[in-house]
């Protein structure tokens, strides 16, 4: 039995990767958690220059989830490559880089800055940025922006490019076939939905941006959602993430049709939860008697759904 | 730093919201240092879902306690635990108190809930020699933890119903004024409301006192990796600094007590 | 200190509704429930003819949520009016009738065959449903057609007219402009958001028809979002709706923008919270000193958020 | 129906992973009959969200029990409620068996924890003066609920490790084979897993037995306000019936049992 899997050139031991920005850069993380023992390490967004990040506060916890407002917050592709990614590498992490940007050059100066260098795995592309020639909309709600970027940074590397889709769409599987149609090897769904909380004495947002970004388990129905609808839209591999706190949520996403998850949200609670859900993914398998993920991925069995045009609407 | 579960030995009320809960830990009671907290786990549900910092109160022997108001919904969570309950924790988290340097006398102040950290922090001082004074502050002497084992305890209330009649940093005043010791070897420590700590922030800048804060604010994963938790600092190369782990024990000099929120939740 | 609010010529005597579909025709409720005492029942979804429903499964639930896929089951325009309104009006309810159709002219149907009635405050119209001319797609994501359909009502009545929009689309604001433009007097924000849930060790889909549609205090953070989105974009009265269980969540919507807020899904676990959360919204007004309902509705201080443009990106 | 909060008398195993919770509800107590369910939510947290059913299992004077399965979430945490803790009830709800019609001797077939609603539908049937006879499987001996209140008690187990090795449809046949009652003056009564109701039911109708069942199926609000908890019925003017309002108690030839769900949760 085996749980690994390839996408391109980029070979993970196990579907269990750590969700950029929840997992530091790898190193953070405390003596009992192996980073080897995962799948992968997703690193937090990469800019081409350090970012402070938003002003406090930047998290609110709501009923099984929570809001972010990190604001990006990293230390830039120099300090990136020449400390952090050399001590993820000696960890011995499978390194994915996440990369957000302002503009299409941006994304291309730092993959090109990081294709100088070794042990890396592929990109995950967070296109989830504002977009300052648009005026700081965000790239991500637009399918000519994604493509455009998926088109150029697919040009700029033969590693694996994972485009990173935001859930705040009419129609996520529309923007999952623009990046496929533009050479994306695989497509990560997804990054946070829109979110809000305010204290109600004092009448203020919770957040110093008002709204922000949420995430955790109280968000795993729609993702998995998204999940089913880019499953039904593309042919390329998905990196299912949203939610996931544990083995049966990992395998939801896995049956559906994710051939990779990430675990977000779940990590602050237990930041080394990566290899436990690994771990349950394998009993699974091999209580059901499973040789490769290929047979879990996309299993889903709807045959005993009911004709929903004989029973449904009039 | 450990992530384990325990088992409640106690939580109860030991002064108007004020509870107290219990547990053996002999890893974390051997590993803690004074200001360092731990994270933890409400219960096993997904609501609440994350982890509350709660700093270390007192070790004695292997067992450890923490301090706590019932504020929200994690903490009414504390507050029905029973002996053998499980309890989720993880640490010890944080910076501790530095306590480097020269200095023959500490005060330890605290308002409200800031008396967390202060049994343990005076405990190793006064191991290593030093003469400790506490100076806790309430609104009311029913909200204060009168404690045998605090080391030279002032008290102060708003109402004045028990000890000073005014808050923390009036009682600290009165202290200096009257006290014989020379201002050059004292060290201050602090934890409170945040309002609190600025006024007593510009009380020490103006008496040129050494001052060490320890900070609240909301944290998602208290250990480095959310980002979640900055506070602003007073120049310096980085802008801001991640509470959970270049802190929550600062000296005052080093941050930017305003940019702390005054609300949490 | 009152807390009534009127809207075109509907008067509610405080500014909680029950949802649609989450308190069945306002009739099953038990005994110590008693209807006069909310703002207003709206109904389960009305359509032309009476309708079954789904199969089962209808109902999964998840982390501080719930998926349903009821299918509009409902009684039809005719048992309504001879059966449910009269029950209702004798209860002492304020009548809000939200009607479900497949095509333009069912809307207006049901709304004419209402208009010949007395005792209905006002229309909530159900967007979210499938418009058999456009192959079943859902009216509710197509702009033009939610565009279309409040033109087409606003003619046939005087009454309160206010629109249910889904959340599920890039940009609800533009939906709710649409709205104000063609004459609507509120818009209801929101509907379910689309959800899955599988049982992993069969791999099927827990509710019949796959997805379904996501509710409860899991959603709050976002359906409160989106309220927040349709109050900069238009001026007419909103309807916050969207995992409402205490008076405190209430707050946040009237606060952030929402004339009249809706509870659903709560009254699941407690069939009587509604009378209990417009107490709760009294005894806050009373706390801060406020007479009525508009100096609370929309009051969010947003002075203190630090400028984005400053502190952001670059 | 009453809507509140009690308090747990005990919640202990009484079998393996069957667990009984009693708590003192007079009301409840009072207009509860035999069939009928309560709803009753784990704790105050979001999650789990939503009431769980939990049919009548015996009622003695003021005390009301409920048995359970340890399955989910929400059954977990009735695992661990403690004397004194709160219980939020909601009930009694649904539609109770149908007792009427001439009947001098009633068989309680259940299955697992089909056992819930049989003693306090025994002990109505009992006092009417009708004679009970009790059918209980279950996989193995120890998962059988022996109660020695139970009336005239027949166990099966798939394992034979107590009583008829076999199913309850089996248990059943060998009881009416040796039975010498008349089998037009029989009423039969089931509660269990779907897939044991359909097989019974097939039995019943080769007997031509009048048998009624006590349903299961997901619900959301157990009240008739969400429409979540249809189950097909066989012709009449509506295609579903709502379990939790018209049910969980039908005769066996009103519904079609193929279409409820295997699965739950
Ligand atoms: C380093 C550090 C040490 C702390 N030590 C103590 C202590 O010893 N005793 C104690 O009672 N409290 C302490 N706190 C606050 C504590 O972490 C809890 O957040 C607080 O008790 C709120 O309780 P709740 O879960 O009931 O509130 P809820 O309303 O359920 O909290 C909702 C969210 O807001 C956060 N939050 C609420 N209040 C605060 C606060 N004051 N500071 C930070 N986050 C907050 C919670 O962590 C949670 O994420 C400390 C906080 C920090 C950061
Ligand atoms: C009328 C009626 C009477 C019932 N009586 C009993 C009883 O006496 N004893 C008992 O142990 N159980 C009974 N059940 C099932 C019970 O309601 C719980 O759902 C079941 O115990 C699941 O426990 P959980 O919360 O731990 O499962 P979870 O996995 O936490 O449940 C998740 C969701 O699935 C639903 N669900 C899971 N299993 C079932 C099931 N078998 N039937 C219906 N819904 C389910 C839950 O209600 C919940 O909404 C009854 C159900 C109904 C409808
Ligand atoms: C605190 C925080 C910071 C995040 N930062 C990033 C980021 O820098 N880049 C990115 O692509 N996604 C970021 N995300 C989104 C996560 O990677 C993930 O897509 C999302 O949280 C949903 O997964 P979860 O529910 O498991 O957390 C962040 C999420 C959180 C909670
Ligand atoms: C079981 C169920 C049935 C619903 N039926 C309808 C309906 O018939 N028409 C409608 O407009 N909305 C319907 N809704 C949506 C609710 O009215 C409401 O918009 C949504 O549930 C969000 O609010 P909540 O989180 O408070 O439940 C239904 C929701 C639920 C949970
Ligand atoms: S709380 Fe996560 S970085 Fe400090
Ligand atoms: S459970 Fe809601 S209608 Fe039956």
């Amino acid at each position: 039995m085996s749980t690994e899997l390839t996408i391109r050139n980029a070979t993970f031991k196990n579907p269990v990767l750590t969700a950029s920005g929840t997992f530091g850069y790898g190193l953070e993380c405390p003596a009992f958690v192996d980073v080897s023992q995962l799948g992968g390490v997703v690193t937090k967004s990469i800019s081409r220059k350090p970012r402070d990040g938003n002003p406090p506060q930047r998290i609110a916890e709501t009923s099984a989830g929570m809001l972010n407002s990190i604001g990006l917050a990293n230390v830039g592709v120099d300090v990136f490559l020449a400390e952090k990614l050399p001590a993820l590498r000696k960890a011995g992490a499978t390194v994915v880089v996440n990369i957000a940007a302002s503009s299409i050059e941006e994304y291309a100066y730092v993959l090109e800055r990081c294709e100088e260098h070794e042990g890396i795995a592929g990109y995950e592309i967070n296109v989830s940025c504002p977009n300052v020639k648009d005026g700081g909309l965000s790239f991500g709600t637009s399918c000519p922006a994604v493509a455009e970027i998926t088109r150029d940074l697919r040009k700029r590397t033969e590693k694996l490019l994972a485009m990173k889709l935001t859930p705040n769409v009419t129609s996520i599987g529309e923007f999952a076939r623009a990046c496929e149609a533009e050479g994306a090897d695989a497509v990560s769904c997804v990054n946070t939905f829109v979110g809000m909380d305010i204290f109600v004495d004092s009448r203020r947002p919770k957040i110093a941006t008002i709204t922000g970004g949420f995430s955790g388990p109280a968000i795993l129905p729609m993702a998995l959602a998204k999940v089913w609808e880019v499953r039904k839209a593309v042919n390329i591999p998905i990196i299912g993430i949203g939610g996931i706190c544990t083995a049966e949520d990992a395998l939801k996403f896995l049956i559906v049709g994710a051939s990779l998850i990430q675990v977000g949200t779940a990590l602050f609670v237990d930041p080394g939860v990566g290899p436990t859900i690994a771990e349950g993914i394998a009993a699974y398998m091999d209580r059901h008697g499973m040789k490769s993920l290929n047979e879990l991925i996309g299993s889903l069995d709807t045959s005993l759904q009911p004709s929903l045009v004989a029973a449904g609407w009039e | 730093m450990y992530l384990q579960t325990v088992s409640v030995e106690y939580s109860k009320e030991i002064a108007e919201n004020v509870w107290v809960i219990g547990f053996y830990a002999p890893n974390v009671a051997k590993a803690v240092l004074p200001g360092q907290f731990l994270n933890v786990k409400p219960d096993a549900s997904f609501d609440p879902l994350l982890r509350r910092a709660y700093s270390v109160h007192r070790v004695q022997g292997e067992l450890v306690e923490l301090i706590y108001n019932v504020h929200g919904r994690g903490s009414a969570i504390f507050a029905v635990k029973r002996p053998g309950d499980p309890l989720d924790i993880m640490g010890p988290l944080g910076v501790p108190f530095h306590l480097e340097g020269e200095f023959t006398r500490a005060i330890l102040i605290s308002g409200g809930l800031g008396i967390a950290p202060m049994p343990i922090l005076g405990d190793e001082l006064h191991s290593r020699g030093i003469d400790v004074v506490n100076i806790h502050g309430a609104r009311s002497a029913k909200m204060i933890v009168q404690d045998d084992r605090l080391r030279n305890p002032i008290y102060a209330t708003d109402d004045g119903s028990l000890g000073f009649h005014g808050n923390v940093v009036g009682a600290l005043a009165e202290y200096l004024d009257k006290s014989d010791h020379s201002e050059e070897s004292l060290r201050l420590f602090a934890c409170g409301p945040n309002r609190m700590l600025e006024s007593l922030a510009s009380f020490c800048d103006g008496r040129g006192l050494p001052l060490e804060v320890s900070l609240e604010c909301q944290m998602a994963c208290g250990i480095g990796i959310c980002q979640g938790c900055p506070v602003e600092m007073k120049g310096g190369e980085r802008k801001y600094t991640l509470v959970c782990t270049h802190g929550p024990n600062y000296d005052v000099q080093d941050i930017l007590l305003e940019s702390l929120p005054v609300e949490h939740g």
